[in-house]
């Protein structure tokens, strides 16, 4: 974690992160030796340092720290002091690292010319030119300036409006694409509150989503992961073991759906109805709880035309399902219904369900003091495009957002932006927008800069920079101060210099109403060790507004008879992960597609409409086309075309421009879903997936068991021989013997691990191409299998859990390696020497779970992406084998600092990237001669659950024990 | 196949030249005997609630005894094949001496039926997955109807090949001539049912005793050994010949011997390879389903049954036939045959009986009956053989010798 | 007393070994050149087999002691774990002994045979002619000029095509 | 020997006549040899020029993939060695038997041998992923004493192919001792002395021979069982695996069983134009044709047996994964090459029942062709077929050769044909010695093939 800061050496750090870490910086590589003339204490050589900051790729507002060796940030982990993501880090968190060295990052600041062409300008010009055109446009006239971006922390935020009053104008506006903002309505509506609440799932005994995608991208994935994964685990309740009882509504079957107990897959916009029916069926059974002080009558009344049979027969979902919902809900003690689609009603319904059970405040809660939400009104939104048209706006500055890519063509954002005849784009890859902006300013990513966070009540995140700017970038703090000066904004108006002053005083602010006694130096200094400031907030007592009662939903009729339902890419999001290539070359876990975005179809809509596996068709809504290759898969309901949002770039640097299509550009704004026609276009463009087989063939490879027979102590059985069967003696490991234990129910298929991987052991990227010839090299892989119909009672809806090294004590893949570079180590790792590799390929033959990957090309990381490098592991070159070792260099520089500290290791004190990155803590470390070790009593205490792959059959000994997923029989729900 | 180079021209003496009549009355009445004491052992072990142990050593025998008089013929059906003569036709009667005991042994196969239950595993705790192949009327159809074909086309083999124009053939050294048609068409039929009937039993009769285990080769393993040992029992009886009747009989020539020899060592070599073709794969696969056959029969009480059966069988002929001395002196050849004999019997118990009894090794008064009975009824069937071959391998003919 | 050389060629493998026994009984030792491997010649000459059988013995049991010891000694040396096997892996180990021996004792009985057959030589040796490697048996006896005659004669009958005589 | 010449009553050939036919073949080459020589040297240098890209851009430029590490270059290796087999064969083990057809077809076979392991060994070089550490896999001494892993089965390669190689070398050599001496007392000019050097001074003194035949004996005693090793060790390359489709103890003697099958046929593919362009019918009479049939068809029915054996021992076991590699292999997206295997060696040499077919060189040299596909193709289908449906369901990925493989396998055939045919131009590729120790044997054959005639 963070070392301890002195007061001087936070200075130092404050002036961008030690003078020392400036040689690497955007040096080729920190290659050459780095001359210490002035030695800093916090450079170390070979030693690295943590810096607490905060993660902005989603709003959820993780903490994280910083890995940073000779000046160079390598990686990325969650923040365990920050209350959400307590340590875990979602794949996009932390591949955030390759925005940071992204090769396509604009690295000056850049001007258009007439002809269209950009020509690249030192920062003075920028700035005169930028300054020059705001003076114009204020003295034009009022609101001539306005500015447009995503929310990047109050302070900046607050920046920007001083900023723009300083020019004249009031035209901020603050836009997500995805925003949750309907959620924030309903609670206006049924509770009079503008903000969106948190939710504890973990003291829930029953959960239904109506689209709300909480494991994948919806509000805080890990946080929500992490709560969900203690509400799935077996516990007693009510003197039973249990584990919580789960139901996703929705068109598509993602991970959520996957880890529940019952995907009822509707139409895009069915979900409201099915939510109302399931309160009528509560309303019906009584099952309201009597101090929620709601009025039977007025609920009957709203709920009426929504019994099961009417609602089953215009969404086609069974009414018994819907009947069986409503009893786990109403039955639960603890209940929470999430909504995450984009129409209000449900979101109503969904309060209203946890209203009547009496959950609020208890699975559902409202936090005292939630800040604002940071976003503005669509009113503002669409003024601004209106101005933009009427040519009332001069000087258009874009910020962190892509508006061009992420808007519904009907918002016709780019007719507008040509009427303006300055946009500003502030960004790090230029993407659509930028390719429309006549003056383009590098920035600087958020590691690099000052910044602070507010997610919510309690919470205030506190970016800093964690090293030296890769590029020739600025913070857009101080560009937009910098120009506020210039506008004549003296220090009342705007009391700060840099950005660094502004976050200061936000936290000085912050202290003084917490109250806090500190020295105001000390108090930040604090902050920035912890990575902000973090207090317990209350729930406030909120309650409920029957107005909502009066205008009940509409029916919602039968739909389209084909619709289209877009959902946000677990990695790529709203697209702006396209750029990384990390994210783009992790498996999407349900459908295991890389590189590229796709049109879900269930089997039986494909054969109506004659498409074929892997055909381009063309998608028509009244909005526009877009044509995309089908992926014929049962993970969508039939009736229904799933895309993931993200891809179809024509611009955002080279791993994004020119990959699949997007999907923005065939929805209504605002909207996620849309009735569609599928034209069949016959050519072929065949999706890449490095999984070939969904189905197990009923090898035991991810296992599961019931509830039911986990409470009767019922194990299943596995296959035995008679007598012994052992042909070696067993060998010693007096020191260690490193093993691991993965739970895979709390398994969530998020990949963080997989990212965490990538980044700690230096994988390859290959590329499309790469994954399509089967040579991706992820040293761990999400397994998942879908089980056979015919078994579908007697197993969960997916299979799930991370694939990798098993570290076999009788590996296979050793004793065949003519040259020992697979061998086993004194502390039962299952090591590969890549010095010492000739490439045979033998070890992959041999190893039943194929987890070895073999190095076909000369790896290539285009600079600066090569600075992530992690200095404690090889690259390995071409024709080298490589492989999982349970992230050895980990486990050697803990075992050297307790030589050095003469003092035992501690248990858990080794923890491997995976781990570490898991949100739901599925995977522990430790030491299996340990047997108090927080690994092996996980092994103990879920003996009936632990199972080994494939050591029946191949007696490999795995040091690697998995625990069995857990899933209700169904049919009893 | 063998070496029909080494000239006999040295043997036999004058005086050899009248054929020897065999009178084996008190061998006969010593081999009734044999079988009554077999007879009652057995039916008092199976009366004495013995009967596990009494079908073991019945299923030993049966396979042992049917191994060496199968094995005899498909030597002959070799030498039709490669056209390798040495002895004129006195190898052929040699090889097919012990062919009368084949059909008894079918007879004696039927006998099972009534044993299936303490024999195979599978009859009382049958596994699910293999019933469709592991089913007692199915194994005994199947088997039964190879054992049938075999035995008949061996006894139309065996009789063929006593017709007088085969052995006038046999008698020419010229072996560019092919011999007479029949002999070309019948020895590739009875080699080739004899591979295909013996890997069935050998998956069968001794593979499906423990049910999870699978060996690829071990059928071939097994029909190795037993040609290896229709060699053994042939080299033992030119010895005794030899030593009861001297110069009178072929086998005095010492280069028959030597190329007897030559056989036994370099099919105990082959035996041996076929052995560690296994024994490697398994040890190495680490496999559960195939180490637990190997590991069970590699400690106590039956490793030493093992290292025993090996040394028998490759150990000794190996370094003691290794030279060129050995292989001419009866004395050795002789004992090298008889305990590579010994060692093929173990070689069956080992193979079978852990199986059934794991723990234990059961011997007694049981097994002894049994296994005389047995020896008794081979005895009894071997005699009209050998007297056929006193008359072949010392008849007034110049033996078989090169074309010089 | 001056020596001659008579130099007897054979078209018949027979006849040659026939007058070699003959020579051999007057206690003559021809040298022999022969197209041929015959057995008959070399029967009629030696006693004993050949010498080479016991360097192919040395060299056979030499390979397979040091492929023991390259195996485990190496093994032991580094005694590396591989996959659970253990450090002396007997059956492996057993192929690369077996190939050692092969190897050596293939080796040797080749070292061998040119040793004892005192190999290579340069000059042609006394009487050879090209004959005696393509179709003729060569019978050469060295002997002084008195009991020549005798031999000549002997050879002759014995059914050489042609005797020369050279003076040594 | 002339008279025995006339007992025969046919033209029988005496030791003059053998000298004559085969110093013939010994004479300089005519254009068209030299062309067939630079049409090999041109695929041999499209092979090399193709792997020296794959040595610098790294195997990438193969066909393989994650699952299928090992494809068509280790088929080809183990398609070599098995060529190599059929040549120890019969100059080895037909040798201690005494059999007396293999006189006149034992120097090509083991002349083949001799070539085709140098064939063979280019491909695990060949298919490293670190060409350049090759000798790694041999046991050297060094300063940190780092050594190879003997309990690999490819160290047991190792061993097992440079034996083989220095065992068949010293083998052809020793038997081509007395044959150069032959030669060199026909030859003049350079050849002489090349010769000279070569035959080292032989004269076939008794002593000489005497030795010879000792050493030349135990040299086959030991060959035999070589033999038998070096394609077991090959086969345990992949039985000694767990994959499913390999790990199967049958493998070894159904590997060597499959080898001598390969280069019986392979003899047959080379012997069959050789004695027609070189006019050698008199000396590789059909009979000899008509016992190398014979061992094709026993090996035939050999690996046929395997084949079955191999398939019902998976049903037995009822084992999941091998039940659905063996599945895949039969009925996969690739089956139809188990099934054109099946063909090639199981049905079409069935054929060779027939003695008409046996003496019809037409049809042998067809047969041939076919059983050589056949064996190619089966080493293929089992060490492409059982990676690709491997264990791991999700990790299946079935193989497409790339040019760079194809051609390279290509230039390996060139690489072999021009080396054996620059060996059957300069050197006795017939041994006279050892027809003439067995002339009366090829005296017969000729009678016998009269007596087939009439």
């Amino acid at each position: 974690m963070s070392e301890g800061l002195s007061r001087r050496s936070f200075l130092k750090i404050a002036s961008a992160a030690g003078a020392a870490a400036a040689i690497p910086g955007c040096e080729p590589a920190g290659r050459q030796i780095i001359p210490y003339v002035v030695p800093d204490e916090n450079m170390i050589p070979g030693v690295p340092s943590f810096y607490a900051t905060t993660c902005t790729e989603c709003g959820a507002g993780c903490g994280v720290v910083a890995r940073v060796r000779e000046g160079r940030v390598i990686k990325l982990e969650g923040n365990p002091k920050d209350p959400i993501g307590q340590g875990a880090l979602c794949a996009r968190g932390q591949a955030s690292l390759q925005g940071l060295y992204n090769p396509d990052r604009l690295a000056h600041p850049f001007v258009r010319g007439d002809d269209g062409r950009l020509r690249r300008i030192s920062w003075d010009v920028a700035t005169r030119a930028l300054i020059g055109r705001l003076s114009t446009a204020a003295k034009a006239g009022k609101d001539r300036v306005a500015y447009l971006a995503r929310p990047q922390g109050p302070t900046l935020d607050k920046i920007a409006g001083l900023w723009l009053s300083a020019w004249n104008s009031s035209k901020a506006v603050f836009h997500e694409p995805l925003a949750n903002s309907v959620a924030r309505q309903a609670a206006q509506d049924c509770f009079g509150r503008g903000d969106a609440p948190v939710y504890h799932l973990d003291q829930a005994e029953a959960l239904i989503s109506f689209g709300a995608d909480f494991i994948e991208t919806w509000e805080s994935p890990i946080e929500l992961a992490r709560q969900y994964a203690a509400f799935r685990t077996p516990k007693e309740r009510r003197g039973k073991l249990t584990i919580g009882r789960a139901a996703y509504v929705g068109p598509r079957m993602n991970l959520t759906a996957a880890k529940c107990d019952d995907w009822v897959g509707v139409k895009p916009g069915h979900e409201a109805a099915i939510a109302m029916s399931v309160l009528y069926v509560l309303v019906r059974q009584g099952w309201i709880s009597p101090n929620s002080g709601f009025d039977i009558a007025t609920l009957k009344s709203f709920v009426d035309g929504y019994d099961p049979d009417a609602v089953s027969q215009q969404t086609g979902v069974p009414a018994e399902t819907i009947v069986r919902l409503g009893q786990m809900f109403g039955q639960a003690e603890g209940a929470v219904a999430l909504a995450g689609t984009e129409d209000k009603e449900t979101h109503v319904a969904a309060y209203v369900l946890n209203a009547v059970t009496g959950n609020l405040g208890k699975t559902v809660a409202f936090l005292a003091g939630s800040p604002p939400s940071p976003l503005s009104p669509q009113a503002d939104l669409d003024g601004l495009i209106a101005a933009m048209n009427q040519k009332q706006i001069e000087v258009l500055v874009i910020a962190g957002s892509n508006p061009i890519y992420a808007m519904s063509p009907a918002a016709k954002f780019n007719d507008a932006l040509r009427q303006v005849p300055f946009v500003v784009w502030c960004g790090l890859v230029p993407d659509e927008t930028a390719d429309k902006a006549h003056l383009l300013l590098p920035i600087h990513h958020p590691l690099e800069a000052w910044r602070d966070s507010a997610p919510r009540a309690g919470v205030s995140g506190l970016g800093q920079p964690v090293m030296q700017p890769v590029f020739e970038s600025r913070d857009l703090g101080d560009v937009i101060l910098d120009s506020a000066r210039a506008a004549g904004a003296d220090s009342k108006t705007v009391p700060w210099q840099t950005m660094a002053d502004a976050v200061n005083a936000g936290f000085q602010q912050l202290q003084k109403q917490l109250g806090d006694k500190n020295k105001p130096e000390d108090f930040f200094a604090q902050a920035l060790r912890d990575g902000g400031v973090f207090a317990d907030a209350k729930a406030a007592d909120v309650k409920f507004n029957p107005a909502v009662f009066q205008n009940k939903p509409k029916p919602p009729g039968a739909g389209p008879d084909l619709a289209l339902a877009v959902y946000p890419h677990i990695f790529l999001y709203d697209g702006r992960g396209a750029d990384k290539p990390w994210l783009q070359e992790i498996p999407e876990p349900v459908d295991q597609i890389v590189w590229d975005s796709w049109a879900e179809i269930h089997p039986d809509t494909a054969k109506a409409l004659g498409i074929a596996a892997n055909e381009m068709i063309e998608l028509q809504t009244d909005q526009g086309t877009v044509a995309v290759s089908a992926l014929v898969s049962e993970h969508v309901r039939s009736g229904v075309i799933a895309m993931p949002l993200g891809q179809g770039h024509t611009s955002y640097g080279r791993y994004a421009k020119g990959r699949g299509a997007n999907a923005f550009a065939v929805l209504a704004p605002g909207a996620r879903s849309a009735a569609v026609k599928v034209h069949a276009t016959g050519r072929k463009s065949a999706l890449v997936s490095p999984l070939y087989s969904e189905d197990m063939m009923g090898r035991n490879i991810v296992e599961a068991m019931s509830i039911e027979d986990l409470a009767r102590g019922v194990a299943p059985e596995s296959e035995t021989v008679p007598g012994p069967y052992e042909m070696y003696a067993p060998f010693k490991y007096p020191t260690h013997k490193w093993g691991m234990t993965i739970d895979v129910n709390a398994c969530t298929g998020c990949s963080a691990c997989v990212a965490a991987c990538y980044a700690e052991n230096n994988l390859a990227v290959i590329g499309k191409e790469g994954c399509a010839d089967g040579r991706i090299m992820s040293w761990m892989r999400i397994e998942r299998f879908t089980p056979p119909k015919e078994q579908a009672d007697k197993a969960p809806l997916m299979y799930i859990t991370p694939m990798l090294c098993q570290q076999c004590e009788h590996a296979p893949c050793e004793p065949v390696c003519p040259v020992f570079a697979a061998y086993h180590t004194e502390e039962g790792i299952n090591g590969q020497n890549y010095n010492r590799c000739v490439g045979t390929r033998y070890c992959e033959n041999n190893c039943p779970y194929k987890v070895r990957r073999f190095n076909w090309y000369k790896p290539e990381w285009p600079a600066p992406l090569h600075l992530q490098l992690n200095p404690d592991v090889t690259v390995r070159g071409a024709g080298v084998m490589e492989k999982c070792t349970f992230c050895i260099q980990r486990i050697v520089s803990v075992e050297i600092d307790a030589k050095t500290g003469d003092r035992k290791l501690r248990d858990s004190e080794i923890v491997p990237a995976c781990a570490q990155a898991c949100p739901t803590r599925a995977i522990s470390f430790g030491d299996m001669n340990d047997q108090q070790s927080e690994m092996m009593r996980r092994r103990k205490d879920n003996q009936l659950r632990t199972y080994r792959v494939f050591n029946a059959e191949f007696n490999t000994l795995p040091a690697i024990t998995y625990l069995r997923e857990i899933y209700h029989e169904k049919g009893r729900a | 196949m063998s070496s029909n180079s080494e000239s006999t021209s040295r043997a036999p003496a004058p005086g050899a030249h009248e054929p020897i009549q065999l009178s084996l009355g008190s061998w006969t009445t010593l081999a009734v005997v044999l079988v009554a004491v077999g007879a009652v052992g057995f039916f008092l072990a199976l009366w004495q609630g013995m009967a596990a142990r009494a079908w073991q050593a019945y299923l030993v025998n049966l396979l042992f005894w049917m191994s060496i008089a199968q094995g005899g013929v498909v030597v002959s059906t070799a030498f039709y094949l490669s056209q390798g003569r040495w002895a004129g036709p006195a190898q052929y009667r040699l090889a097919e001496m012990f062919a009368g005991f084949i059909p008894l042994g079918f007879l004696l196969f039927w006998g099972m039926w009534a044993g299936r239950a303490a024999i195979f595993p599978w009859v009382l705790h049958p596994d699910p997955q293999k019933t469709m192949w592991l089913n007692a009327p199915f194994l005994f159809a199947r088997d039964g109807a190879g054992l049938l074909l075999l035995t008949l086309l061996s006894l139309w083999f065996v009789s063929a090949s006593r017709r007088e124009v085969v052995r006038e053939w046999a008698k020419t050294p010229n072996n560019i001539v092919l011999p007479p048609n029949i002999m070309r068409r019948l020895s590739p039929a009875v080699a080739l049912s004899f591979a295909f009937v013996y890997s069935l039993l050998a998956f069968d009769l001794i593979m499906s005793l423990s049910p999870q285990w699978r060996s690829t080769l071990f059928g071939a393993w097994f029909f190795a050994t037993s040609f290896w040992s229709g060699i053994t029992a042939m080299a033992l009886t030119a010895v005794i010949l030899q030593a009861a009747f001297g110069r009178r009989v072929v086998f005095f020539n010492r280069r028959v011997l030597h190329d007897l020899g030559k056989m036994v060592f370099a099919f105990s070599v082959f035996w041996v390879y076929l052995l560690f073709a296994q024994y490697l794969v398994i040890w190495y696969g680490d496999i559960p389903v195939e180490t637990f056959f190997i590991v069970r029969r590699s400690i106590m009480p039956w490793l030493p049954l093992s290292i025993a059966m090996i040394t028998l069988i490759w150990g000794v002929p190996f370094f003691v036939l290794l030279g060129r001395r050995p292989k001419r002196t009866p004395k050795i050849l002789g004992s090298v045959a008889l305990l590579g004999l010994v060692g093929i019997f173990l070689e069956d118990y080992v193979l079978i009986v852990p199986s059934l009894s794991p723990e234990v090794i059961p011997y007694g008064w049981v097994e002894i009956a049994v296994t005389a009975g047995f020896l008794g009824a081979f005895a009894l069937c071997a005699f009209p053989g050998l007297r056929r071959l006193m008359a072949a391998s010392s008849g007034p003919f110049a033996p078989a010798g090169e074309l010089e | 007393m001056s020596e001659v050389r008579l130099v007897a060629s054979f078209a018949d493998e027979e006849r040659c070994v026939h007058t070699i026994e003959r020579l051999r009984e007057a206690q003559v030792r021809p040298q022999v050149f022969s197209p041929i491997p015959s057995e008959k010649i070399i029967d009629a000459l030696y006693e004993r087999p050949s010498f080479v059988r016991s360097w192919v013995l040395a060299g056979g049991i030499f390979g397979a002691l040091s492929g023991f010891a390259l195996t485990l000694g190496t093994s032991y040396e580094w005694n590396l774990n591989a996959g659970g096997k253990p450090i002396a892996s007997i059956p492996a180990y057993l192929i690369i002994v077996f190939e050692l021996m092969i190897l050596c004792g293939g080796i040797a009985g080749v070292a061998g045979f040119f040793f004892t057959s005192r190999m290579p030589v340069t000059e042609p040796l006394a009487g050879y002619n090209a004959h005696f490697s393509a179709d003729r048996f060569g019978l050469v006896v060295s002997c002084d000029e008195a009991e020549s005659a005798r031999l000549e004669a002997l050879l002759k009958e014995g059914g050489a095509d042609e005797v020369t005589r050279e003076p040594v | 020997m002339a008279a025995a010449a006339q007992t025969t009553g046919v033209s029988a050939p005496t030791f003059t006549d053998i000298d004559r036919q085969v110093r013939r073949v010994l004479e300089p080459g005519g254009l068209q040899f030299w062309a067939w020589i630079c049409f090999c040297a041109f695929f041999i240098c499209v092979a090399g020029a193709l792997w020296t890209n794959q040595v610098y851009s790294g195997l990438g430029v193969t066909g393989l993939t994650q699952p299928t590490m090992w494809a068509i270059y280790i088929t080809d290796f183990v398609f070599w060695v098995g060529i190599a087999h059929s040549g120890t064969l019969i100059s080895a083990i037909l040798f201690l038997f005494r059999t007396r057809w293999r006189t006149a077809v034992y120097r090509a076979a083991e002349t083949m041998t001799v070539f085709a392991v140098l064939t063979a060994g280019l491909f695990p070089i060949i298919h490293l992923g670190r060409p350049w550490f090759f000798y790694w896999l041999a046991p050297y001494p060094n300063q940190r004493s780092l050594q190879p892993d003997f309990r690999s089965p490819l160290v047991w390669d190792f061993f097992a192919i440079s034996t083989y190689l220095t065992i068949s070398s010293l083998f052809l050599f020793m038997g081509l001792m007395p044959d150069v001496a032959n030669a060199r007392d026909a030859a003049r000019g350079w050849r002489k002395t090349f010769y000279s050097l070569l035959s080292m001074g032989w004269q076939g003194t008794d002593r000489q021979w005497r030795n010879f035949s000792m050493a030349y004996l135990l040299l086959a005693g030991f060959a035999a069982p070589l033999v038998i090793s070096v394609h077991s060790v090959v086969s345990w390359d992949f039985a000694m695996t767990q994959v499913p489709g390999w790990h199967s103890t049958i493998f070894a003697p159904y590997f060597v069983a499959g080898a001598i099958f390969s280069g019986v046929a392979m003899v047959l593919t080379l012997l069959i134009p050789m004695r027609k362009i070189m006019g050698l019918e008199e000396l590789i009479t059909p009979w000899h044709l008509d016992n190398l049939a014979k061992v094709i068809l026993l090996t035939s029915l050999i690996i046929s047996y395997s084949y079955v054996c191999e398939s019902f021992i998976v049903w037995y076991s009822q084992d999941a994964f091998e039940l659905m590699t063996f599945h895949q292999r039969y009925f996969g997206p690739q089956g139809y090459l188990f099934w054109m295997m099946v063909a090639c060696n199981c049905v079409i040499p069935l054929l060779l029942f027939s003695p008409r077919v046996r003496i019809s060189t037409a049809w042998l040299f067809i047969i041939a062709l076919f059983v050589n596909v056949g064996m190619w193709l089966e080493r293929f289908v089992i060490i492409e077929g059982s990676l690709a449906t491997n264990t791991e369901p999700s990790q299946w990925r079935f193989y497409h050769p790339s040019v760079t493989e194809i051609f390279i396998t290509v230039g390996s055939f060139a690489w072999f044909l021009m080396l054996f045919s620059l060996f059957a131009r300069f050197m006795p590729i017939i041994s006279m010695t050892e027809l003439k120790e067995g002339i009366q044997w090829l005296r017969e054959a000729l009678r016998d093939n009269y007596r087939r005639a009439a």
